[in-house]
């Protein structure tokens, strides 16, 4: 009880701290925008560990942070396995072929009004396959191993990317594209210096969304077959084995793999369009 | 009307593309049955046939190509087969029937619907708060958009158990999943569209000193309400997933999820094509439905063009 | 009435023809229980349900169950239906695998989810490694059907009698295009479908007092199923929800699952225990547990119900 | 201080402070405001229009010296809420009709509902909108918008009009139209006015005072009284008078412009 | 067909079909421009002066009459590059630097790498916007921007330029001085121009000729000689002659918007 007591009194007190972070001067400093959201999940955190002492919730159920640390710091070797095998060889590889593919597409589909008014309603469609539903069958098509992962991770980001690439393509004003018309310019000149750096917003846009998608893409698949070691392959096989701290390990993997894979591409857009109004803040 | 002719075209492109793809996917089982059937098939055994490619066994084995359509459980089932299999399961059969694929879409549908206004009643409280309060923003914004990147399929056994060990059972606990997927497209719309009015409009208010209250009312919501319909429907789209992914560790009971977990023990290959079709034509009706209102609402509010 | 919540292993099938026997037929009504069966599935570990409060009483495999009591769960086993283990590995005949020896260098489907121990185990008195390699075998994880199998992914996989194996024989396999090792006649058969409860309960009077009751009225259910079977798979059929499994292959089922419960009243053999227990002991560097357990098992509630 | 004097600033200073550094929009501005007068300003782009209306609107706040409106801080005569101000677009809501628009402040000040009605009618009679009062903001050609949103600020009983470009977008016929009405209800309704333009001819034609200012640092180069008398029809822009006063202000501009 | 002629326009008509039937964009216009001609369209929102340029720029294609441009099709005219071509909005791309924005029709256009730094810098001086080459356009005032856009219609050998309110968004002094600019270019160059404006004093002070036309259908109503010399000082604006002019323009103006 008294743990309980002190969970919320830490709550309480990071939660006053952050105000007088988030209400202060320095609300703006680069410090106050990385402290509050650490001091907020830290106080998660800290919460978290007390309740779970406090209250005697089983291990099996929910695991104290400290315990999921605990297993983090002495299963690095297995993470960074199941890391590449899921991240590396399934998500990442996954990524690249879909929004690949998806932006040559989004070029054809460009090109013809006909395919556009065809394509994007029957892309929204098949976008909404449910993945839990697809998985299976892409692990039945491609084996077990590496290649069905990346499958799935290409189904589920294509639409995505294809629908943002297109509506970036169209995003040209009447005018620029007016003015491409009194220099006489060919397609592929409107294209090269027109319409794709004025696409790049909504393509990067498309290429976040992505991020997420595909690790979540790649883990969920493995539930539904995969070789003897994987990130998704770790957390349905630990549930049942109790270990809940090793599913956690796992979570955070993801987390933090997920974090950063956004992070990089978001930085990427930064560069390529420093332009942009939303970039320039 | 051309953009319905573009549709069907690029519908029929797909399908033979479909049909065409039937072929090389099915023809090794094909070929097994063929073979236990009698038929003389080359090379003749499975394992001599296993390293063969596709297109290779289709040339040696052009008898076999109408087979590859009627599979019992094929690799890949043909169009008419999935119609069929849909036609037979949702008109066919009486909608209180567990093999029909209305009552499975009723259960999904109903937990989609109350984790999807749990999720959207969730997502604008948080919204408002996050465009009302610094500190919400600076503190949660960042930890909403990690709590995306965790793969839901890992937390909704735990999540399952949870609730069970609340005393919690039944719908609500799908409608918890799919809430927490359909929550952050809404946030992220709402609090867009809390702020989507400029300084000038803020500004007016501020000459008229006009409470935080009225400004909340007589302008931020109502210019966040295009914003608003936009993510919902990303939200009910996400939501269908989250019912569907939650109904496979609450004992697959009932539902498109457990249909489409049910084809998989068993290989009804043709039965999970169809439950995966149910699960999008569903998610189309329901983003379809939204957008309808969309439509209407924005129109009686007078900002449709 | 009291009620009664049990958390089964996997989905509604015969495989737990006997509890719904027992609801159909009024067997728990007539001991005065209300029981609710939850069906299980693949993302369903029975021994969190119990941890959580979500089940009153699990059937559980016994290396998960011990496993979990390792883990600091205090799971223990009441009653024990059936007598034999119905898990086997199903190999195509035709890769050139004839006894356990000619296992290395192929590629084996197993079930992972804390089923793998027996598996493990196996492998483990065979001496033989599990992360491929030219004198190991390469494991998958197998998914919930016989794919893997039949589109020759992979060259053994894991079944059970009842089930999994009667889907390879529908999809039009022949008896004898296949081989297969039974972990029984290999001698690593560990003891399957248990029931389960939390030890701590069990020092509640009423408590052991409901189990006794269920436990009774379920074995009886048992019983009728062994002798109705072709009714005992029409009553499964009827409350499988998902409306997916076919009769033919339900009925079949029951018939198999009678082999395996044969033999048992519902009392745990402690030689059967014992064996389980020895079995799993033998794994070599990560053997599921680690020494024998105590406490696992109790006759209580059994002698209670059975006499 | 007289009781005809309605704004007072003295000394007024605001810099901006921004990533590449201050900015001083405002410095050392000097300016007394009559009641009933219409004070135009003119000044190239940056030169701190917007920012002194917007200091006296109590918008923004100024880093140095001393404002007065109505003798109290901008603040108070906010809250008090001693003006209306119009901006160069509109700003009408879609969602709300145009009798609906006029309405908004007088919700947020807690008109009683009998009274908004009346005070609608008033107004949309007075910018000549009778009948449109049911209409959605985009079914009004631009003008009419604009038109509308100098009724929304009429609406309420403000003695002061604070006006930002608000024909800035709009075209020279229209523009004219609207002049003409604007010193109609100025001549009316006696209320005090600021009103910021780019427009040399603009500015001559409305105005009693001319307020020219000049940028880096803002501030008040020239006030010129305008010796035109109050009744103005639209063709005094072609008399001596006019174009003399209109050679001033632009000889004005030029001087800030070239020294700046 | 004289040498002299550069665009001619015989019973040009355009008529938009839309949802909510016809409009009458241009109807019966006939109009030629000589070498060398300063033409300004004059006319009320909506009197077809911009669908008339794009008419000449081959971006709308008439629905009836004749145009001819450099004694082609406009189509033809538009393939060999013979205008260019300057916006309302400076629409310089927001990703290339000003240099490289002005180079964008240079590379498009196939010129080599050293012609086109050669023309940049040309005429970026042309523009008084050396040193500036190097920044992108959100760095630069409007004004600089619209100067940076005739800059980059400047840069190849078109030899008419085609302006649609091009100095439409900017405050009165920066557009004052662009006018004098643009009229000093154009003496330099002897470009022939095409100029849409709603200023009257703008039109007046550039043009040799001013188009006044008028809506519903859209159509000339009167082309205005102007009688002041070519060298214009820009306190031109407050001689008689000027004033003369402008009022004649006023007047066409009004009539055309009268019986609209
Ligand atoms: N919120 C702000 N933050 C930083 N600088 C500002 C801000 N508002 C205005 N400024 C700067 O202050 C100066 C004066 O701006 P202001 O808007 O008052 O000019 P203005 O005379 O109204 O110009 P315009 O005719 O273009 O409307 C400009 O240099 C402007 O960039
Ligand atoms: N693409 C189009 N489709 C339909 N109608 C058009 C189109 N472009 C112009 N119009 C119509 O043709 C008429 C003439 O338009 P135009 O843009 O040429 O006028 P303008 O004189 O340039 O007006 P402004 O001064 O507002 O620029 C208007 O009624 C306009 O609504
Ligand atoms: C993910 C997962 N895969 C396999 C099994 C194994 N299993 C245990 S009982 C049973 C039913 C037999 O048909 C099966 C298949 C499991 N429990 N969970
Ligand atoms: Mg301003
Ligand atoms: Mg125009």
């Amino acid at each position: 009880m008294m743990l309980v007591l002190f969970a919320i009194l830490l709550w309480l007190s990071g939660w006053w701290i952050n105000t007088r972070l988030a209400e202060g001067p320095q609300a703006n400093s680069r410090a106050v925008r990385l402290a509050v959201p650490l001091i907020f999940g830290l106080t998660v955190l800290a919460v978290w560990e007390l309740l779970v002492r406090g209250l005697n919730v089983p291990l099996v159920i929910l695991p104290a942070p400290s315990l999921i640390a605990v297993r983090f710091a002495q299963s690095t070797g297995l993470l960074w396995q199941d890391f590449m095998q899921t991240f590396v060889k399934g998500a990442l590889s996954g990524y690249v072929l879909g929004c690949g593919a998806a932006f040559l597409t989004a070029i054809l589909v460009d090109r013809s009004d006909f395919l556009r008014r065809g394509l994007l309603p029957v892309g929204n469609f098949v976008a909404a396959l449910p993945i839990v539903g697809t998985a299976p069958i892409l692990v039945m098509w491609f084996g077990f191993d590496w290649e069905s992962k990346a499958a799935v991770v290409v189904v589920m980001v294509f639409f995505p990317m294809l629908v943002n690439t297109v509506a970036g393509l169209s995003e040209t004003t009447q005018m620029q594209r007016d003015l491409m018309e009194t220099y006489a310019a060919s397609y592929w000149q409107g294209f090269f210096k027109l319409r794709l750096p004025a696409a790049m917003p909504f393509i990067f846009n498309g290429l976040k969304i992505s991020t997420t998608l595909a690790l979540i893409g790649a883990i969920v698949a493995e539930f539904f077959g995969s070789p003897t070691m994987g990130m998704g392959f770790r957390i349905s096989t630990s549930v049942g084995q109790l270990a809940l701290d090793m599913v956690w390990a796992e979570i955070v993997v993801a987390a933090l793999a997920g974090t950063l894979f956004y992070g990089a591409v978001a930085l990427l857009e930064r560069v390529a369009t420093f332009w942009h109004p939303s970039q320039r803040g | 009307m051309k953009s319905f002719l573009a549709v069907l075209t690029v519908v029929a492109a797909i399908m033979a593309v479909w049909y065409v793809a039937c072929v090389p996917m099915n023809i090794h089982g094909v070929l097994v049955e063929a073979e236990r059937g009698g038929a003389d098939v080359v090379p003749a055994t499975a394992r001599e046939r296993r390293d063969i490619g596709a297109v290779a066994l289709v040339t040696r084995n052009g008898f076999a190509i109408p087979a590859t359509w009627a599979q019992d459980r094929p690799r890949l089932p043909a169009p008419h087969q999935v119609a069929i299999e849909l036609w037979d399961t949702t008109l066919n059969k009486k909608i209180t029937s567990k093999r029909s694929l209305v009552y499975h879409g009723w259960v999904t549908l109903s937990a989609t619907m109350l984790g999807f206004v749990i999720g959207t009643v969730l997502g604008i409280l948080l919204a408002v708060g996050i465009v009302h309060s610094r500190v919400m923003d600076m503190s949660v914004m960042p930890w909403a958009i990690v709590s995306q990147t965790i793969p839901i399929i890992a937390l909704a056994p735990m999540i399952i158990v949870v609730l069970y060990s609340v005393g919690v059972q039944g719908i609500l606990p799908k409608a918890v999943i799919s809430a927490y997927l359909s929550f952050f497209p809404v946030v992220v719309g709402m609090v867009k569209g809390l702020r989507s009015p400029d300084g000038m409009q803020l500004d007016l208010l501020r000459t008229y000193n006009a409470s935080r209250t009225q400004g909340f009312w007589k302008l931020r919501l109502p210019s966040s309400i295009p914003y608003l319909f936009a993510s919902l429907k990303i939200g009910i789209a996400a939501s269908l997933v989250g019912a569907i992914v939650g109904e496979l560790p609450t004992g697959a009971v009932a539902g498109l999820g457990a249909r489409l977990l049910a084809g998989s023990y068993y290989g009804q290959t043709v039965q999970i094509w169809a439950a995966l079709f149910a699960a999008a034509i569903l998610a189309a009706l329901l983003v379809g439905l939204l957008g309808l209102m969309e439509r209407v609402v924005l129109r009686r509010m007078g900002v449709a063009s | 009435a009291d009620e009664v919540k049990l958390q089964l292993k996997w989905v509604t099938q015969a495989q737990f023809g006997g509890y719904y026997v027992a609801l159909d037929q009024g067997f728990y009504e007539e001991e005065g229980l209300d029981v609710t069966i939850l069906p299980g599935g693949p993302d369903i570990a029975p021994p969190q349900v119990i941890a959580g409060g979500g089940a009153d009483v699990v059937v559980e495999w016994m290396p998960a169950a011990l496993a979990a009591r390792e883990k600091g769960l205090p799971l223990v086993n009441i009653a024990q239906p059936f007598k034999s283990s119905g898990m086997m590995l199903t190999c195509w005949a035709d890769v050139g695998i004839e006894a356990p020896e000619d296992f290395p260098g192929h590629t084996l489907g197993v079930w992972f989810s804390g089923n793998e121990f027996p598996f493990l185990s196996w492998m483990n008195t065979l001496g033989i490694p599990t992360e491929g390699g030219e004198d190991g075998v390469t494991v998958l994880k197998q998914g919930f059907n016989v794919d893997p199998l039949l589109q020759r992914q992979a060259d053994c996989i894991s079944t059970m009698t009842y089930n999994e194996f009667g889907q390879v024989l529908d999809s039009g396999v022949t008896e004898d295009e296949l081989i297969t090792f039974k972990y029984e006649d290999q001698g690593v058969a560990t003891l399957e479908d248990g029931l389960y409860v939390l030890e701590s309960n069990l020092e509640d009077k009423a408590f052991r007092d409901r189990m006794v009751r269920f436990v009774r009225a379920s074995m009886k259910g048992w019983k009728w199923a062994e002798e109705n079977p072709a009714d005992a798979a029409g009553i499964v059929l009827d409350n499988d929800a998902t409306g997916a499994q076919t009769e033919a292959h339900q009925v079949r089922m029951m018939g198999e699952i009678a082999k395996l419960t044969a033999g048992s009243n519902g009392a745990l053999d402690p030689a059967d225990y014992e064996r389980t227990v020895q079995t799993l002991l033998a794994g070599g560097s990560d053997p599921v547990i680690t020494k024998a357990p105590e406490g696992a098992w109790t006759h209580v509630i059994s002698d209670a119900a059975l006499n | 201080m007289s009781e005809q004097i309605v704004i007072e600033a003295s000394d007024l200073d605001l810099t901006f402070q921004t990533a590449d550094g201050p900015v001083h929009a405002l410095k050392g501005v000097n300016l007394t405001i009559d009641r009933g007068d219409f004070v135009s300003f003119i000044g190239p782009s940056g030169c701190g229009k917007t920012t002194f209306l917007r200091c006296i609107a109590a918008l923004e706040a100024p880093t140095g010296g001393d404002l007065r409106v109505n003798g109290m801080t901008p603040d108070e005569a906010r809250r008090a809420r001693a003006y209306g101000y119009v901006f160069q677009a509109a700003g009408l809501y879609p969602w709300r009709t145009i009798a609906r628009n006029i309405k908004l402040p007088l919700e947020i000040m807690g008109y009683s509902r009998a009274d908004q009605e009346e005070r609608v009618r008033n107004v949309l009679q007075l910018v000549d909108l009778e009948g449109f009062g049911g209409k959605y903001p985009w079914q009004l050609s631009g003008g009419m918008q604009q038109r509308a949103s100098i009724a929304r600020a009429l609406a309420f009983d403000a003695d002061i009009l604070l006006m930002d470009e608000p024909f800035g977008a709009l075209d020279e016929i229209v523009r004219d139209h609207l002049n003409e009405q604007l010193l109609q209800l100025w001549a009316r309704t006696n209320k005090t006015i600021g009103f910021v333009t780019h427009s040399i001819p603009e500015a001559v034609y409305l105005s009693t005072r001319i307020v020219v200012m000049s940028p880096r640092p803002g501030r008040i180069t020239d006030v010129i009284e305008s010796p035109l008398p109050r009744e103005r029809p639209l063709d005094i822009r072609d008399t001596p008078e006019f174009i003399e006063v209109a050679h001033r202000v632009r000889e004005g501009l030029r001087a800030g412009h070239d020294d700046g």
